[in-house]
């Protein structure tokens, strides 16, 4: 037959791994004949797979201005990325994709003053989103980053945070660490309360991604600093199968996260059940 | 029968000596009654329901409701007290939160062997104890309540309860219904003869999980085909090999333990006759480690976890078969 | 298709508990005592610890026979674990007979670490016997087949 | 319409399995009938429904995706693909007709499932209109004429004569094929559904009213206090949505032969503990929000995806199957007296 199909995946080959955490490690993957296996808009997610281990839905942590390669800052937590946490530099995996929505970058956040909020391994997509508004900062207005992790080490993406965000002058980078730490001069406390103390202007468009506990207080506290649910967007994650709305199990309501989602307004999800 | 279970249940939840009731609750047609919870007098008088079609065996429940605050009023059935027991035994359900009424039975009516017969658009099922009279859109239709009898009725271990808090009626005798005749049949035949037999059977299969789910011995947390570690996991057979391993491994698990209440063969929708697999675990426990009926007290060790120095090697599986 | 006129070889799985049979084919070894190729020796803590699921693997990925080798009946290392065998074992070989696998696909014998010519010997006779059945149709997984 | 004596009904068959592969529903010894591919002398069923529905011709319980092998560090992807062969479905009733084109919803919309659009490029469906619906079925309530399928050509079979009509190029082409067995006949569809007409309206379930459902009902269900009596019964096991011509969703699995890994789709079921498992938790943790997810979906969600079509087709089958009896008539009426 010589028609597609979304299931039929491409090969990758993972050129480089980096640790970022301990337990989190940021895989750039590679077309076999060089260049990215596809394009993508910041948001993104892709099926990444091992043959007989299993297949998962990943967020593309590069962004699409990277014409070289794609990336994937994967946490350790399950079987499959058990395996992926295995693999060397030089292995291929198969993945398939884009799939989902996109933060919409080109249309509605575009001239806004943007403020991502994340946590932990919650920076993997946003990192996507980032990059892109560095690489076009002059569609977008005032930036403002704050991130925080249960430790410094567990900071993802540490040196690029150091060395290329910091040093943006047109960015605000905040940090903060659960537990006060040895080496650390910087903020300590959880992320909702740092939104707080931080108190961001509620013109900003706020992008937030982290773990479920951290969203729901982020979003109490931007409600309090005068946030509507309109202007807070954050990315889903549920059990996928097919990626494309078919196979039926990552729905909220009569939303699917994998084709409308991933990436949702909080207006939009607050129409929704609670149901994940 | 169903007035006075109405009544008492309604005495025992006034009294409070229990705070809900696990017994049938009205369907929509004739057949189709549900294992309900009834919590007040009026929901017993509006849905309550206990009749020759209520087959549906509630022990299985009881593991999660004997958890929950407060005593709850099991109605069980001869056979269902078998499982009940069991569960006691494994200790899956906290006994002295169910209050047990022991109630007599009559052969279950089968409303799948009504509607075998070419019956359809059933209304009402009338039994007189020799014909069944079914009242259906296209008119009256009658048949024998004997060709009507639940598979698992047919092969009826006794009306005897053996546990209760209280009875209802009167307690009934063991009786032998030869219920291992048609494994001795099955046992006669060729090795190509039953191979050809269970992969008729088994091919039927579509994995629903409605056997295993419905089982009082199957109690597992986490079923090993539910779990992606155990490297067998699945869900659809994907060959016939995965038919072979899902029912060979489900009967294996509850050697020992199934008490042959023949709930697994009620709920198959493909009506492969899954007590047959069962039942040849009985039937060898029965002839190799002596006689055992799983449930029958509360406190038995199954022959699985027990052995003696003296059991049979292995080897009389060869010495033993035919063909 | 060209038919492959070679002689069939069984595959043979064989469990062999760790603390008897599997040093009793150890000793076959140093004995210079010879079973075949087609046996592939699994070794496990104790007989006891083959779940039947094991034995359906085997066969599912291709063995022709099944055997499990455990210590004679009392010397057992764990006390007791191939008393729990034994019964396992039988009532197993006994369902399988029942669905129609041929009952000669499937042993158990009890074989010491001092048993190095009965575990040899054990071997060629249960080799032998499953080569006489033939491959293993009844009980296998298509995909698994080799091409 | 053309009509062919009942007595003959072989020849047809016989006739049209040499052209194509023929599937017709035949009784089993166990009492369900079961589609099978036709072979000399096989005898139709007369029962209403197979046990399995008829979704397996397009969406099979498991197929192979593909085919990885793989070498140290590299893969490669096989596709397995080929074309479907051309193949006749015989007596599809009209409740499971309409579950093709919900499928179709799911399946043909973009981006394609190009393994379902195979078989049902080369799938031909001749449905067989109802004379006797069992008390389980309520097919009208979601708007079907079970005396007029859809499909590529219907029949309508009474005790004499079995009468065919094309409904669309392929099923003008199947009686092409076979022309020469039938005669022209008088009777026409009005006549010949006049004759049973009124049976439908005897049925137990004719009342049931889907107008209390709909995509815009998801607020005033969702957190129905009813969910938690509904599913107290449920075993959670999967015999509803495997029975049922419109579930649809599916897992997606890999199977190591031992000389290359399969990928594999089967089906699953929402009412599974682990449908929704991810390694970070479960959204769906009791099996009150996975009964619920199944009945939301074909009464709310599906509806609300696809102007307003409802995601059930009172085929009857869950109603038949149930190990304990409880189905979407159950819920359906319950839910409804809720306020």
């Amino acid at each position: 037959m010589n028609t597609t199909d979304t299931l039929i995946p491409y090969i990758g080959v993972v050129t480089e791994i980096r640790n970022d955490t301990p337990d989190v490690k940021t895989f750039r993957i590679e077309a076999p004949q060089g260049g990215k296996v596809f394009e993508h808009m910041p948001g993104q997610c892709a099926m990444l797979s091992i043959p007989g281990v299993g297949e998962a839905m990943f967020s593309i942590t590069s962004s699409p201005t990277n014409t070289e390669f794609m990336e994937f800052s994967i946490k350790k937590c399950g079987h499959l990325t058990d395996w992926l946490h295995e693999m060397e530099v030089g292995q291929q995996i198969t993945l398939r994709g884009p799939y989902g929505n996109a933060f919409p970058v080109e249309t509605e956040l575009k001239g806004k003053d943007l403020l991502f909020i994340s946590g932990g391994i919650g920076l993997a997509p946003l990192r996507s989103v980032i990059n892109y508004v560095r690489d076009k900062r002059s569609n977008y207005g005032k930036v403002d980053i704050i991130y925080g992790s249960r430790s410094k080490e567990d900071l993802v993406d540490y040196d690029e945070i150091m060395n290329e965000w910091k040093n943006s002058q047109d960015i605000a980078v905040h940090l903060t660490i659960d537990r006060p730490q040895e080496g650390w001069d910087g903020h300590v406390g959880f992320v909702p309360d740092f939104v707080r103390e931080l108190a961001p202007s509620n013109s900003m468009t706020a992008l937030v991604c982290g773990p479920p506990v951290m969203i729901k207080f982020t979003l109490a506290a931007l409600k309090d600093l005068g946030f509507s649910e309109s202007q807070v967007y954050t990315t889903m994650e549920l059990r996928m199968k097919c990626g494309v709305g078919k196979c039926g199990r990552c729905n909220i309501g009569d939303k699917y996260v994998c084709k409308d989602g991933p990436v949702f307004r909080f207006d939009q999800l607050s129409r929704l059940p609670e149901e994940y | 029968m169903q007035e006075a279970m109405i009544k008492r249940a309604k005495e025992l939840l006034a009294e409070g000596i229990v705070n809900r009731v696990i017994g049938w609750k009205r369907g929509e047609f004739a057949y189709d009654s549900t294992p309900a919870i009834f919590e007040t007098p009026e929901e017993l008088e509006r849905d309550f329901v206990y009749d020759d079609l209520t087959a549906s065996n509630l022990s299985k429940y009881l593991i999660k409701e004997s958890r929950k605050a407060g005593k709850i009023l099991a109605f069980l059935k001869p056979c269902d007290t078998y499982s009940l027991n069991q569960l006691t035994c494994e200790h899956r359900v906290i006994r002295e939160n169910i209050h047990v009424i022991g109630i007599p039975c009559d052969p279950k009516i089968d409303a799948e062997k009504i509607k075998a017969k070419g019956i359809s658009g059933i209304l009402g099922i009338k039994n007189d104890g020799v014909d069944l009279t079914i009242d259906t859109i296209y008119g009256k239709e009658s048949m024998p309540v004997s060709e009507a009898i639940m598979e698992k009725c047919l092969s009826c271990k006794g009306k005897k309860h053996v546990t209760y808090d209280e009875l209802i009626g009167e307690d009934g005798e063991l009786c032998d219904s030869g219920r291992f005749d048609m494994v001795a049949e099955l046992e006669a035949m060729t090795a190509q003869e039953r191979y050809d037999f269970w992969r008729s059977q088994l091919s039927k299969c579509i994995r629903c999980n409605a056997c295993r789910n419905v089982c009082p011995a199957c109690t597992c947390e986490k079923c090993v085909f539910d779990n992606d570690a155990s490297g067998i996991a699945n869900k659809a057979a994907a060959d016939s090999f995965e038919e072979n391993m899902f029912h060979i491994i489900r009967a294996f698990h509850v050697a020992g333990r199934c008490t042959d209440c023949g709930e697994c063969s009620r709920v198959c929708p493909q009506n492969i006759p899954l007590h047959m697999l069962n039942r040849k675990f009985i039937k060898d426990i029965n002839e190799l480690y002596g006689t055992y009926q799983a449930g029958e007290k509360p406190d038995s060790v199954s022959p699985l976890t027990s052995y003696t120095l003296d059991d049979c090697e292995a080897s009389i599986v060869h010495e033993r078969g035919t063909e | 298709m060209q038919v492959n006129q070679k002689e069939f070889e069984p595959v043979i799985a064989a469990f062999c508990c760790n603390w008897c049979s599997y040093a009793g084919a150890d000793l076959s070894g140093t004995n210079r005592l010879s079973y075949p190729s087609n046996v592939k020796i699994i070794r496990v803590p104790c007989s006891c610890r083959v779940n039947p699921m094991f034995i359906l693997r085997a066969f599912q990925r291709g063995a022709d026979g099944v055997i499990i080798c455990g210590c004679h009946p009392g010397d057992c290392h764990y006390t007791s674990g191939n008393y729990f065998t034994r019964r396992r074992m039988t009532l197993l070989f006994s369902m399988l007979d029942y669905l129609g696998i041929e009952r000669d696909r499937t042993r158990v014998e009890w074989v010491s670490a001092a048993e190095g010519a009965k575990f040899a010997a054990t071997m060629n006779d249960f080799t032998e016997t499953v080569r006489k059945l033939g491959p293993n149709r009844r009980l296998e997984d298509l995909r698994c087949r080799k091409q | 319409m053309l009509r062919i004596s009942i007595d003959r009904l072989n020849e047809l068959f016989d006739a049209a399995a040499e052209k194509q592969t023929l599937y017709i529903p035949v009784d089993r010894e166990d009492g369900g009938a079961e589609y099978k591919k036709y072979e000399k002398g096989m005898k139709l069923s007369r029962s209403l429904n197979t046990v399995r529905s008829a979704k397996d011709f397009f969406f099979p319980q498991t197929e192979d995706l593909m085919e990885f092998r793989v070498d140290k560090k590299n893969i490669e992807v096989k596709d397995i693909r080929s074309e479907a062969e051309d193949f006749v479905i015989f007596g599809v009733k009209a409740c499971d007709v309409r579950s093709f084109s919900i499928l179709d919803k799911v399946y043909l919309s973009d981006p394609v499932d190009s393994f379902y659009k195979n078989r049902r490029n080369h799938g031909v469906v001749i449905s067989m209109a109802c004379t006797h619906p069992a008390e389980t079925c309520f097919c009208t309530a979601f708007g079907i004429d079970p005396l007029s399928p859809e499909g590529d050509a219907v029949c309508r079979m009474d005790n004499d004569y079995l009468y065919i009509s094309a409904l669309t190029d392929k099923g003008n082409a199947f009686i092409e094929q076979i022309s020469h067995l039938f005669e022209d006949s008088s009777e026409t569809e009005e006549e010949f559904g006049s004759k049973y007409r009124d049976i439908f309206s005897r049925l137990p379930l004719a009342g049931l009213s889907t107008d209390a459902f709909g995509g815009d009902k998801l607020d005033e269900y969702f957190n129905s206090d009813k969910w938690g009596e509904l599913s107290e019964s449920c075993i959670g096991c999967g015999t509803c949505t495997f029975v049922c011509p419109t579930c649809q969703c599916y897992d997606i699995k890999d199977f190591d032969t031992g000389n290359g890994i399969k990928r594999f789709r089967c089906w699953d079921s929402c009412m599974y503990s682990d449908f929704t498992k991810m390694a970070h938790g479960n959204p769906r943790l009791t099996q009150l929000e996975r009964f619920r997810q199944r009945f939301m979906h074909k009464l709310v969600y599906f509806p609300a995806c696809n102007n307003g079509e409802f995601g059930c087709v009172g085929c009857g089958r869950c109603l038949a199957r149930c190990p304990v009896s409880m189905n979407i008539v159950k819920v359906m009426k319950d839910l409804e007296v809720k306020k």
